[in-house]
C-alpha cells in the first residue's frame, strides 16, 4: 500500500505544475487549466486523507471532494464563459492585455 | 397529440416490412446477372464495327475513310490504312482502334458513316482489369457480324440492309451500262435508270 | 311589505346591468347591445307595473314603509339610502320605464346606421337607470347621485356626436348650465343635513319630510327673515330650474337638441327634464311648509326686526312645547304657528279636492317657496312660448315648447299641489316623446333635415307620422275633450283661477296656451301642408345630424333625378315600424291619458293624493269648472285659427319667404328669433365676468406669488454665494495640499496595481508558500 | 513504491505537465484529460470509487468539453507565432518552483512520513447518500443553488449581446 | 439441467479460471471475461449491421444483401475484411496522433461499458456498488473522442460534425441521467444487479418490471429517446448528415479505423439498450414466470436486447433525420420537463400506498405534462395554403 506522503508529494507537484502554469502561459484557458489541476491537487489531498483517518465511515474528505467538484464545474463554467465575453471584447485570449483594471 | 405521426410512419413501415415477405410483387429489384431487364431498342453503348459475312477480317465494311476519325468529339477512334505491297491503299482498315474509356456515346461516327460500317454497340459489360489496354478495344474486338446488329437493333439493321441492298443493286446496274456494248449505252441506261430510281430509299 | 318594495332597487339595478355589459362590448355587438338594454327596460317596465299595481287601490295615504340602509358611518355621522314606493313613484317608475322602452326601440331603427350603435345603447341604459334612481330614491343623497348621474349621461348624450363642434359646446354648456343649479341643490342638501341630520325623506317619522323635521325647519329662522325650510326649498328648487330649464338657466335646453333625436325625445322632453319637476313633487311638503314666522310677518308691517325677534321668541316657546312631549304634535304647532290646519299635512293631503272649504285659510298659508315657483314657472310658460313662435328649427320649436310646458307644470306645482303638476308631467311626457319622436321620423325621413322652411307637403309621404304628429300636436295646443294636453292644462289653469296669491300666473298661463296653440299650428303647417320646397337650395346639410351618412347615396339610386331641376330630388320616406310604432303607441297614449284627470272623473289626482276616485260627471258642468274651460277652448281656438290663418292659408313656397309675422312686426319678430337675446345678454354679462376673474387671478399669481417666491430664492442665492466663498477661500486651501499627499502615495500603491492576473496570483503564491515556511518551520520547531 | 501508483503517478504529472507546457492548446486540453484521467484512476486506487467516477463524468465529460469549446471559440485572430509564455514568466515560474519547494518540505518535515496506514475503508454509494442527505444536506442545497446561479451566470456572459436593428 | 444451463458460463469460467495458480487468478478471470466481452460484442455487432442492411431492405421494399453467404449472411465477414485491407489514409493536414487516437478513444470506453452490466444471473463481469454512475461516466467520454476525430481531421464538416455531435450527446445526457434517476431512486441503489434484483418477482402474470409502471414507461420511453439521441440514430442522425457535411467527423477516415468508428457507435448503441434493458425492462429476467426456469437467464437478455436493436432498425427506417433546432428544442422543452415531473411522479409513487390512487394520480401527472408539452411541439406551426406572388 503507498504510503500518504507519496501521495502528498504528488499532490505537491501537481499543484505545482498547475501554479507554474498559471503564472507563466499567457493564454487564459491555459491559466485556467492550471487553475483546475491545482484544484484536483487538492481533492487528491483530501481523498488521501480520508483515506488514511482514523474514521473513514464519517467520510469528511469525499463529502469535500464531492462538493468540490460540483463548485469546479461550476466555477470552469463561468470562468471559461468570461474568456468567451472578455475574448469577444478585446479580440484576444492573451493575459497580458486584459489590464483594463490598472490602478 | 405529440407521436401520433411516429405511431403511423412506423405502422407503415412494419407493413412494408412483412410485406415484402408475403408479397413478393412488392420487391422491385431485378437481381441483375441472372435477371435481366430487356434492352430497348435505342440502347446504345459504345460503336462496333458491322462485317458482313463470316469472316471478320473480309466482310467489314469499313473503308478506312477516317471521316469518323476526324469527326469524333473526344478523338477516340484511331485508324490506319491498309496498304498492300506497293504502298496503293486498300479499301480496308489495317488499324481500327476504338477507346472506350474515352468514347462518350456520342453516336456521331454512326451519323457520318457513308458506309454503315460502324453501328452503337448495346453491350455493357465491358469491366476488365487492365485499365488502359483492356478498355482500348482493336479491330478484332469491334467487329460483329451483321446478323448480331439484326440481333440488337432490328428495325434499323432492317432498314440498312434495305438501303444497301438498293445502292448494290443501282451499283450493278450502273456497272452492267458499264459492260453492256457501247451503243446499247442510252436505251440501257434510260431503262435501267429508270425503275431504279424511286426504289432509291429517301434520305431521311 | 310587498316583494316589489323590497326589491325596488331591482328596476334601476337591471339598466344599470345592462349598461355595465354593453359597455364591454366590441363596437360590433350591436344586437347585443340593443337587445340587452331593451331586455333590460322591459324587466323593469314590468316590474315598474308590478310596483304600480300594488300601489292602487289603497285608501288614504298611502306609502309601503320606504327600506332604508345604512351607507357609511363616519364617528357618529351616518349616512342612510333607501328607496319608497308611493303613487308619486309609482306613477313616474311606470311612465319612464315605459316611454324609455319605447323610445329604446325607436332608437333601433334610429340610429341603425351609426356606428357607435353599441355605445349609445350603453348610455341609454344608464340614463335610464339612473332616471329610474332618482324616481325610487327615498333619501336626498341618493336621489342627488342619481341625478348628477342622469346630468352626465345627458352630457354624453348631447354630446354623443362629439365630433360636431355644435353637439360638443351644447353638450358643455347644458353640463355647466345644470351644474349652476345643482350648486343651490347641494348647498340646499347641506344645509337640510345640517339641520335635521338626516336625508331620508321618510324614515317612520325621523325623515326629513316628515313633520318633526318640518317643524323644527319651520320655527328656525335665518337672515332676511326667512325660515330655514324657505331657504333650503329655495336652493332645492335652483337644482329643479336647472334642470328643468326654467327662466334664467333654461338656455341649455333647445341647445341640447344636437343630440340624436331618440335623445331628444327621452331626456330632453320626458324623463329628465321631468326630474326637476319631480323633485319638487318630491319635496313638496318642504316647500308648502309655510314658515312659523309668516303669517305674523304678513300680518305685521313685514320689517326684519319684529319679525327675528317674533321668531325667536315663538322658537323658545316651541322648544319649550316639545319638552313636553318630544313629538311635536300638529296640533301644538298649530296653535304657535297660528297656521292653518294643513300646513305641516303631507302634500298628498294637498290636491284639488280641498279647494273650496278652506280656500280663505289656504290663502295664509301659501308658502315663499310655492309662491316663487309659481311665478318662475308661469314666466317661463309665456316666455318660452314666445320664443318658439319664432323658430324654425323643427327640433328646436319642441324644445322651447318643452321649456314652456315644463313652466307650466311647476305653475302646476305652485299652484294646485302635486297631483295637478304631476298630472301635466305624465301627458306631456308622453305626447312630448310623441312629438320627439315624430319630428324624428321626419328628420329621418327628410334625410336630416331640420329646418322647417324646407319642409312642407310632407304630409302624402309620411302618413303614419303625419297622423301621430297631428294628436301630439292636438295634445299640446289642448284641443278640448279628447286630448290629453287639454285635461291637465285645464286643471293647471282651473288651479291658477283660484290662486289666493295673485292672478298674474293665470293670465300668463292663459297667455302661453293661446301661443302653445299658434306656434304648433304653425310648425304642422309648415312641415306638413303647402308644398315641397326641400331640395331647392343645394346647400341643405347645415345641420348635418348624423354622422354616418349611410342612406344618402341610397336615394339617388333608388329615385332616379327627379322633375326639379338642378336641385337635389328625392322623395321623403316613411319611416320602418320599428320607428312608427312607438309612435302609433304613443299616439294612443296621448289620448287616453287625458281621461284619467278630468273634473268629472280625477282619477290620476285621487290616486296621487290618496283619496278614493270618485266620479261625478256633473262636476264637468258647474260653472266654476266650465268656465276654465270655455275659455281655454276660446283661446286654443283662437291660436289655432291664427296659426292657420297666417300659415295654412298662404304657405309660403320658398324657403327664402318671410315669414308672415316677420312682414307684420320685422322687430318684434327679431327678437323673438333672438330668443330675447338671453344667450348674449349671459355672454355680456356671466362669462365676461367669468373671464375677468380668471384673468385678475391670473395676473395675482404671477405678480404676487410668484415675486414672493422669487425673493425668497433670491435670498438663498445670495447666502449660497457667501457659503461658497468661504469653501473656496478658506477650506480647498488647506484640503490641496492634503490631497496631493495622498495622492502621491496612491500613485506609489498604484505602481502594485498592473491590472494583470498574473502578478497578483504570484503574489499570493509567494505569500502561500510563505505560509507555509512559517508553519512547517514552527512545527519543526 | 507500488508499480501502480507509480505507472499512475507518472501519467498524471506528465498528463498535468504537457498540459501547461504544450503550445496547442487542444493538445493541452486533451493532456489535461489525461491527468484528469489519472487523478480518477487514483482515486480508485484510494478506495474512493464515487468520487473517482464522479470526476471522470464531471472533469472528463464536462469540464473538458468546455474547455475545448472555449478554445474553439477563442480561437483564429490571433498570429501563429506567438510566444507562449507571458512577458513575466521567470518570476512566475520561480514563485511556483518556490511553492512546490515549500510544500516539499512541509510534507517532508512533517510526521505524515509516519502515519500508519489504516484498513481500506468500503464506503457504498447509499452511505454517501444518506451522509448527503442528513449531515450535508445544506452544503447540498446550496451547492445546487450555486450551480444554477453559475450556469444562468455563465449563459448570460456568454450571449451575445443584442446588435441593434440592422 | 437448467440449473446447469443457466450457469454455464459462469462455470466455464470458474473452471478455466481453476487451471492457473492463485494469484494470477483475478487478472485471468478478467481477461476471460474482457475477451468474452468483446467477442460477443463483435459479433453481436456483425449479426447487427447485417440485420438493420436486410431489415432496412425490406422496408424499403427491397431485399437488402443477398450474394455472401446463405441470404447474404457473410457480408459482415466481406465488409471486414474489405475494411482491413484498404488503405488508411491520413489527410496531410491532420493532427496525426490525435487522429490515430480517436478511434481508440471512442471504443475503449464503450467496451469499458460494457463492464458492468448484468447479462445473466450472476454475470456481471464487474459488480460496482456505482455502476451506473461508471456507465454515465465512460459514456462521457466518447464525447471527447468524437471531439478529437472532428478536430484533428482539419477538415470543416468533420469538426461541424463534432460540434453537432457533441452539442447533442451534452444535451440528450441531461434527460437520459435524469430518467434512469427514477429507476435509481425507487431501487435505492446504483448496483445494477441490485436494480435487476428489484424487478424479480411477478404480480400474476405480469412481471415486476419498472416498465409496467406509470413513471416507468413514462422514462423508458423517454430513456429511449434519449439513448437514441445519444448513440446518434436516425431520426437523430444529425452528426453524420450525409446529405449536409457528408459524414460528420469520421469523414477523413478510412479503412480500419472507420471500421471502428462504426463498431464503437453500434456498441455505444448496445451498451445503452443494455443498460435501458436492466434498469427498465426487468434485466434478464423473464417475461413470463415458466419461463423464468426454463430458458437460460442469459438468453432472455440477449433476446431483449435484440428486440431493442430491431426497434432502432424500425425506427431507422421509418423516421427522417430532424433538423440540428428541432432536436435541440425537443430536448430541451419536452424531454427534460418530462423527465422532471417523472421524477416527480415516482417520488409520488413511492410515498403513495399501493393501489389505484398512485396509478391514478401518477398517470394524471404524465398524460397532463404529454399532452401539453407535446401540444406545445406540434401546434407550433400553422401551414396555410401556399400562396405564389408571380405564379398566380
Amino acid at each position: 500500500m503507498t504510503p500518504l506522503h507519496q501521495y502528498l508529494f504528488l499532490s505537491a507537484l501537481l499543484f505545482g505544475v498547475g501554479l507554474a502554469g498559471a503564472l507563466t502561459r499567457r493564454n487564459a484557458i491555459i491559466v485556467l487549466i492550471g487553475i483546475e489541476l491545482m484544484l484536483n491537487a487538492a481533492n487528491l489531498n483530501f481523498i488521501a486523507f480520508w483515506r488514511f483517518s482514523r474514521h473513514p465511515e464519517l467520510a469528511t474528505g469525499l463529502m469535500f471532494v464531492l462538493f468540490s467538484i460540483g463548485i469546479a464545474a461550476a466555477e470552469a463554467a463561468v470562468g471559461l464563459a468570461l474568456i468567451i465575453a472578455i475574448y469577444r471584447h478585446y479580440r484576444t485570449a492573451n493575459l497580458d492585455q486584459f489590464d483594463s483594471m490598472k490602478g | 397529440m405529440l407521436g401520433e405521426g411516429i405511431i403511423k410512419g412506423m405502422t407503415e413501415t412494419a407493413r412494408n416490412f412483412f410485406g415484402s415477405y408475403i408479397d413478393s410483387d412488392r420487391l422491385v429489384t431485378v437481381q441483375y446477372p441472372e435477371q435481366r431487364l430487356p434492352l430497348k431498342e435505342n440502347t446504345r453503348n459504345f460503336p462496333f464495327l458491322v462485317h458482313d459475312g463470316d469472316d471478320p477480317e473480309k466482310g467489314l465494311r469499313c473503308v478506312a475513310c477516317k471521316i469518323c476519325e476526324k469527326e469524333c468529339p473526344p478523338q477516340c477512334i484511331f485508324i490506319v490504312l491498309e496498304r498492300d505491297e506497293k504502298g496503293k491503299p486498300q479499301k480496308h482498315p489495317k488499324v481500327f482502334d476504338l477507346d472506350i474509356s474515352v468514347c462518350m456515346s456520342c453516336q456521331i461516327c454512326v451519323e457520318v458513316c457513308p458506309f454503315d460500317a460502324i453501328k452503337m454497340d448495346t453491350e455493357f459489360e465491358l469491366s476488365h482489369d487492365d485499365r488502359f489496354r483492356g478498355l482500348l478495344l482493336d479491330k478484332k474486338q469491334l467487329a460483329k457480324p451483321n446478323h448480331y446488329y439484326h440481333k440488337i437493333h432490328p428495325v434499323e439493321a432492317a432498314e440498312v440492309d434495305e438501303r444497301l441492298a438498293a445502292e448494290k443493286a443501282k451499283a450493278e446496274a450502273k456497272a452492267k451500262a458499264a459492260a453492256a456494248p457501247k451503243p446499247a449505252a442510252g436505251p440501257a441506261a434510260a431503262t435501267a435508270g429508270k425503275p431504279a430510281a424511286p426504289r432509291q430509299p429517301v434520305p431521311a | 311589505m310587498a316583494w316589489i318594495t323590497q326589491n325596488l332597487w331591482l328596476i334601476p339595478a337591471l339598466p344599470l346591468l345592462a349598461a355595465g355589459l354593453s359597455s364591454l362590448a366590441k363596437q360590433r355587438q350591436r344586437a347585443f347591445a340593443a337587445s340587452l338594454a331593451i331586455g333590460s327596460m322591459v324587466a323593469a317596465f314590468l316590474l315598474s307595473c308590478a310596483a304600480f299595481v300594488t300601489t292602487l287601490g289603497h285608501a288614504g295615504t298611502f306609502r309601503e314603509p320606504p327600506v332604508n340602509f345604512l351607507w357609511f358611518q363616519l364617528g357618529e355621522t351616518t349616512l342612510q339610502l333607501g328607496w319608497v314606493l308611493d303613487p308619486l313613484a309609482a306613477v313616474m317608475l311606470v311612465m319612464v320605464s315605459f316611454v324609455g322602452l319605447l323610445i329604446f326601440i325607436y332608437s333601433v331603427g334610429y340610429m341603425a346606421h351609426d356606428e357607435n350603435f353599441t355605445r349609445f345603447f350603453c348610455f341609454l341604459a344608464l340614463f335610464a337607470a339612473a332616471m329610474l334612481g332618482v324616481v325610487i330614491s327615498n333619501s336626498l343623497l341618493l336621489l342627488f347621485v342619481c341625478w348628477e348621474l342622469v346630468g352626465f349621461t345627458s352630457y354624453m348624450l348631447i354630446g354623443f356626436w362629439y365630433h360636431k363642434p355644435s353637439a360638443a359646446a351644447a353638450a358643455k354648456k347644458a353640463f355647466i348650465t345644470t351644474r349652476i343649479g345643482d350648486i343651490g341643490f347641494f348647498l340646499g342638501m347641506l344645509w337640510l343635513y345640517s339641520e335635521t341630520g338626516t336625508l331620508l325623506f321618510y324614515d317612520g317619522g325621523q325623515g326629513c319630510l316628515e313633520q318633526s323635521a318640518l317643524t323644527k325647519l319651520a320655527a328656525q329662522t335665518t337672515m332676511l327673515g326667512m325660515a330655514a325650510s324657505t331657504g333650503i326649498s329655495l336652493l332645492i328648487f335652483c337644482g329643479a330650474m336647472g334642470k328643468s330649464g326654467q327662466v334664467p338657466l333654461h338656455v341649455w335646453l333647445p341647445d341640447a337638441m344636437e343630440g340624436p333625436t331618440p335623445v331628444s325625445a327621452l331626456i330632453h322632453a320626458a324623463t329628465m327634464v321631468a326630474a326637476g319637476v319631480f323633485l319638487v313633487a318630491r319635496v313638496y311638503p318642504l316647500m308648502e311648509t309655510v314658515p312659523a314666522n309668516a303669517t305674523v310677518a304678513a300680518q305685521t308691517a313685514e320689517t326684519l326686526t319684529p319679525a327675528l325677534s317674533l321668531s325667536e321668541r315663538e322658537r323658545e316657546k316651541q322648544i319649550s312645547a316639545s319638552d313636553e312631549s318630544i313629538r311635536v304634535e300638529p296640533s301644538a304647532v298649530r296653535k304657535i304657528a297660528d297656521a292653518p290646519q294643513n300646513v305641516l299635512s303631507l302634500p298628498a293631503g294637498e290636491g284639488r279636492g280641498e279647494g273650496e272649504g278652506q280656500e280663505h285659510a289656504a290663502a295664509h298659508a301659501v308658502s315663499t317657496a310655492l309662491k316663487l315657483v309659481t311665478w318662475i314657472g308661469a314666466i317661463t310658460a309665456a316666455f318660452a312660448a314666445l320664443i318658439a313662435v319664432a323658430q324654425t328649427d323643427i327640433k328646436r320649436i319642441l324644445a322651447y315648447s318643452t321649456v314652456s310646458q315644463l313652466g307650466y307644470m311647476m305653475m302646476g306645482l305652485g299652484v294646485g299641489g302635486v297631483a295637478v303638476g304631476m298630472f301635466h308631467l305624465i301627458t306631456h311626457a308622453f305626447f312630448k316623446a310623441l312629438l320627439f319622436l315624430g319630428a324624428g321620423s321626419v328628420i329621418h325621413g327628410c334625410h336630416d333635415e331640420q329646418d322647417i322652411r324646407r319642409m312642407g307637403g310632407l304630409k302624402p309621404f309620411l302618413p303614419v307620422t303625419f297622423g301621430t304628429y297631428a294628436v301630439g300636436m292636438m295634445a299640446l295646443a289642448g284641443v278640448p275633450v279628447f286630448f290629453a294636453g287639454f285635461w291637465s292644462k285645464d286643471d293647471i289653469l282651473h288651479n291658477a283661477a283660484h290662486w289666493p296669491v295673485s292672478s298674474g300666473p293665470f293670465w300668463l298661463g292663459v297667455f302661453g296656451a293661446l301661443l302653445t296653440a299658434f306656434y304648433m299650428t304653425r310648425q304642422v303647417c309648415y312641415v306638413f301642408f303647402g308644398q315641397r320646397r326641400a331640395g331647392i337650395l343645394p346647400a341643405r346639410h347645415a345641420h348635418d345630424e348624423r354622422s354616418s351618412k349611410v342612406h344618402s347615396s341610397v336615394p339617388s339610386s333608388s329615385h332616379p333625378p327627379g322633375g326639379q331641376a338642378g336641385g337635389l330630388s328625392y322623395d321623403p320616406h316613411e319611416s320602418p315600424p320599428v320607428m312608427t310604432t312607438p309612435l302609433v303607441v304613443l299616439a294612443v297614449f296621448a289620448v287616453v291619458l287625458g281621461f284619467f284627470g278630468t273634473p268629472a272623473w280625477p282619477w290620476f289626482q285621487d290616486y296621487i293624493s290618496g283619496h278614493p276616485a270618485t266620479g261625478d260627471l256633473s262636476k264637468l258642468f258647474e260653472w266654476e269648472t266650465s268656465s276654465i274651460m270655455l275659455l281655454s277652448t276660446i283661446v286654443v281656438a283662437l291660436g289655432l285659427s291664427a296659426g292657420w290663418w297666417l300659415y295654412g292659408r298662404l304657405p309660403s313656397a320658398t324657403p327664402e319667404d318671410l315669414d308672415p309675422l316677420e312682414r307684420m312686426r320685422p322687430s318684434v319678430f327679431q327678437v323673438l328669433r333672438g330668443k330675447f337675446y338671453v344667450d348674449e345678454l349671459y355672454e355680456a354679462t356671466v362669462i365676461r365676468f367669468n373671464a375677468w376673474t380668471a384673468w385678475l387671478s391670473d395676473g395675482l399669481d404671477r405678480v404676487l406669488w410668484d415675486g414672493v417666491v422669487r425673493g425668497v430664492s433670491y435670498l438663498v442665492l445670495g447666502f449660497s454665494w457667501i457659503s461658497r466663498f468661504i469653501d473656496e477661500y478658506l477650506v480647498n486651501l488647506g484640503f490641496d495640499k492634503g490631497c496631493d499627499g495622498i495622492r502621491g502615495g496612491g500613485k506609489l500603491a498604484a505602481a502594485w496595481q498592473t491590472g494583470q492576473v498574473q502578478p497578483y496570483l504570484r503574489v499570493i503564491g509567494l505569500a502561500l508558500a510563505a505560509l507555509v515556511l512559517l508553519l512547517s518551520w514552527g512545527r519543526v520547531q | 513504491m507500488d508499480p501502480v501508483f507509480a505507472f499512475l503517478a507518472l501519467l498524471t504529472t506528465a498528463g498535468a505537465v504537457a498540459a501547461v507546457s504544450l503550445r496547442n492548446l487542444v493538445h493541452c486540453a486533451l493532456c489535461l484529460v489525461v491527468a484528469f484521467a489519472g487523478l480518477a484512476a487514483l482515486y480508485l486506487q484510494l478506495n474512493a470509487q464515487f468520487i473517482g467516477f464522479a470526476q471522470i463524468l464531471v472533469y472528463v465529460g464536462a469540464v473538458a468539453i468546455l474547455i475545448v469549446f472555449a478554445i474553439l471559440l477563442t480561437r483564429g485572430s490571433e498570429p501563429g507565432n506567438q510566444p507562449i509564455l507571458s512577458s513575466s514568466w521567470q518570476a512566475g515560474l520561480g514563485v511556483a518552483v518556490l511553492v512546490l519547494g515549500a510544500l516539499g518540505v512541509a510534507v517532508a518535515s512533517s510526521f505524515v512520513r509516519y502515519y500508519p496506514v489504516s484498513p481500506a475503508p468500503q464506503p457504498t454509494v447509499r452511505e454517501l447518500g444518506e451522509q448527503l442527505m442528513t449531515n450535508y444536506v445544506l452544503p447540498l442545497e446550496v451547492i445546487g443553488l450555486l450551480l444554477t446561479a453559475a450556469m444562468i451566470g455563465a449563459v448570460i456572459i456568454a450571449m451575445h449581446e443584442k446588435q441593434g436593428p440592422r | 439441467m437448467q440449473e446447469i444451463l443457466d450457469q454455464l458460463f459462469v462455470l466455464l469460467k470458474a473452471w478455466l479460471v481453476g487451471f492457473f495458480p492463485l494469484p494470477w487468478q483475478p487478472l485471468v478471470s478478467i481477461l476471460i471475461s474482457v475477451a468474452a466481452l468483446i467477442l460477443v460484442f463483435a459479433l453481436l455487432f456483425a449479426v447487427a449491421t447485417i440485420l438493420e442492411r436486410k431489415g432496412l431492405g425490406r422496408i424499403q421494399n427491397r431485399y437488402g444483401p443477398n450474394r455472401v453467404g446463405p441470404c447474404g449472411f457473410f457480408q459482415p465477414i466481406a465488409d471486414g475484411l474489405k475494411m482491413l485491407i484498404k488503405e488508411d489514409i491520413v489527410p496531410s493536414g491532420a493532427d496525426r496522433v490525435v487522429h490515430f487516437l480517436a478511434p481508440i478513444a471512442l471504443v475503449a470506453p464503450v467496451l469499458l461499458a460494457f463492464s458492468v452490466l448484468p447479462y445473466g444471473r450472476n454475470m456481471a463481469p464487474i459488480d460496482l456498488d456505482a455502476g451506473i454512475v461508471v456507465f454515465f461516466a465512460v459514456g462521457a467520454g466518447t464525447e471527447l473522442a468524437v471531439f478529437m476525430a472532428g478536430w484533428s481531421s482539419r477538415n470543416k464538416y468533420s469538426l461541424l460534425g463534432a460540434m453537432r455531435a457533441i452539442a447533442q450527446m451534452i444535451s440528450y445526457e441531461v434527460p437520459l441521467i435524469l430518467s434512469s434517476v427514477t429507476v435509481i431512486m425507487i431501487v435505492g441503489s446504483l448496483r445494477p444487479i441490485q436494480i435487476v434484483e428489484a424487478q424479480a418477482g411477478y404480480q400474476g402474470w405480469l412481471p415486476a418490471w419498472h416498465v409496467f409502471t406509470p413513471w416507468g414507461l413514462a422514462g423508458f420511453l423517454l430513456f429511449a429517446i434519449a439513448a437514441t439521441a445519444e448513440s446518434n440514430r436516425s431520426p437523430f442522425d444529425m452528426p453524420e448528415g450525409e446529405s449536409e457535411i457528408v459524414a460528420g467527423y469520421f469523414v477523413e477516415y478510412s479503412g480500419f479505423k472507420f471500421a471502428l468508428f462504426f463498431m464503437g457507435e453500434y456498441f455505444g448503441m448496445f451498451a445503452i439498450s443494455g443498460l435501458a434493458i436492466t434498469l427498465f425492462l426487468g434485466g434478464w429476467h423473464a417475461p413470463l414466470p415458466f419461463l423464468e426456469k426454463s430458458i437460460p437467464s442469459y438468453v432472455w437478455f440477449f433476446v431483449k436486447l435484440f428486440g431493442f436493436i430491431a426497434m432502432f432498425i424500425w425506427l431507422r427506417g421509418t423516421l427522417p433525420r430532424l433538423r440540428v433546432d428541432q432536436l435541440m428544442n425537443f430536448a430541451w422543452k419536452f424531454v427534460l420537463p418530462m423527465t422532471l415531473l417523472n421524477i416527480l411522479a415516482a417520488g409520488l409513487w413511492r410515498f403513495l400506498p399501493a393501489g389505484a390512487t398512485r396509478w391514478l394520480v401518477c398517470l394524471v401527472i404524465l398524460l397532463g405534462a404529454f399532452l401539453a408539452l407535446g401540444r406545445s411541439m406540434v401546434a407550433r406551426r400553422k401551414w396555410s395554403p401556399r400562396k405564389y406572388r408571380f405564379a398566380e
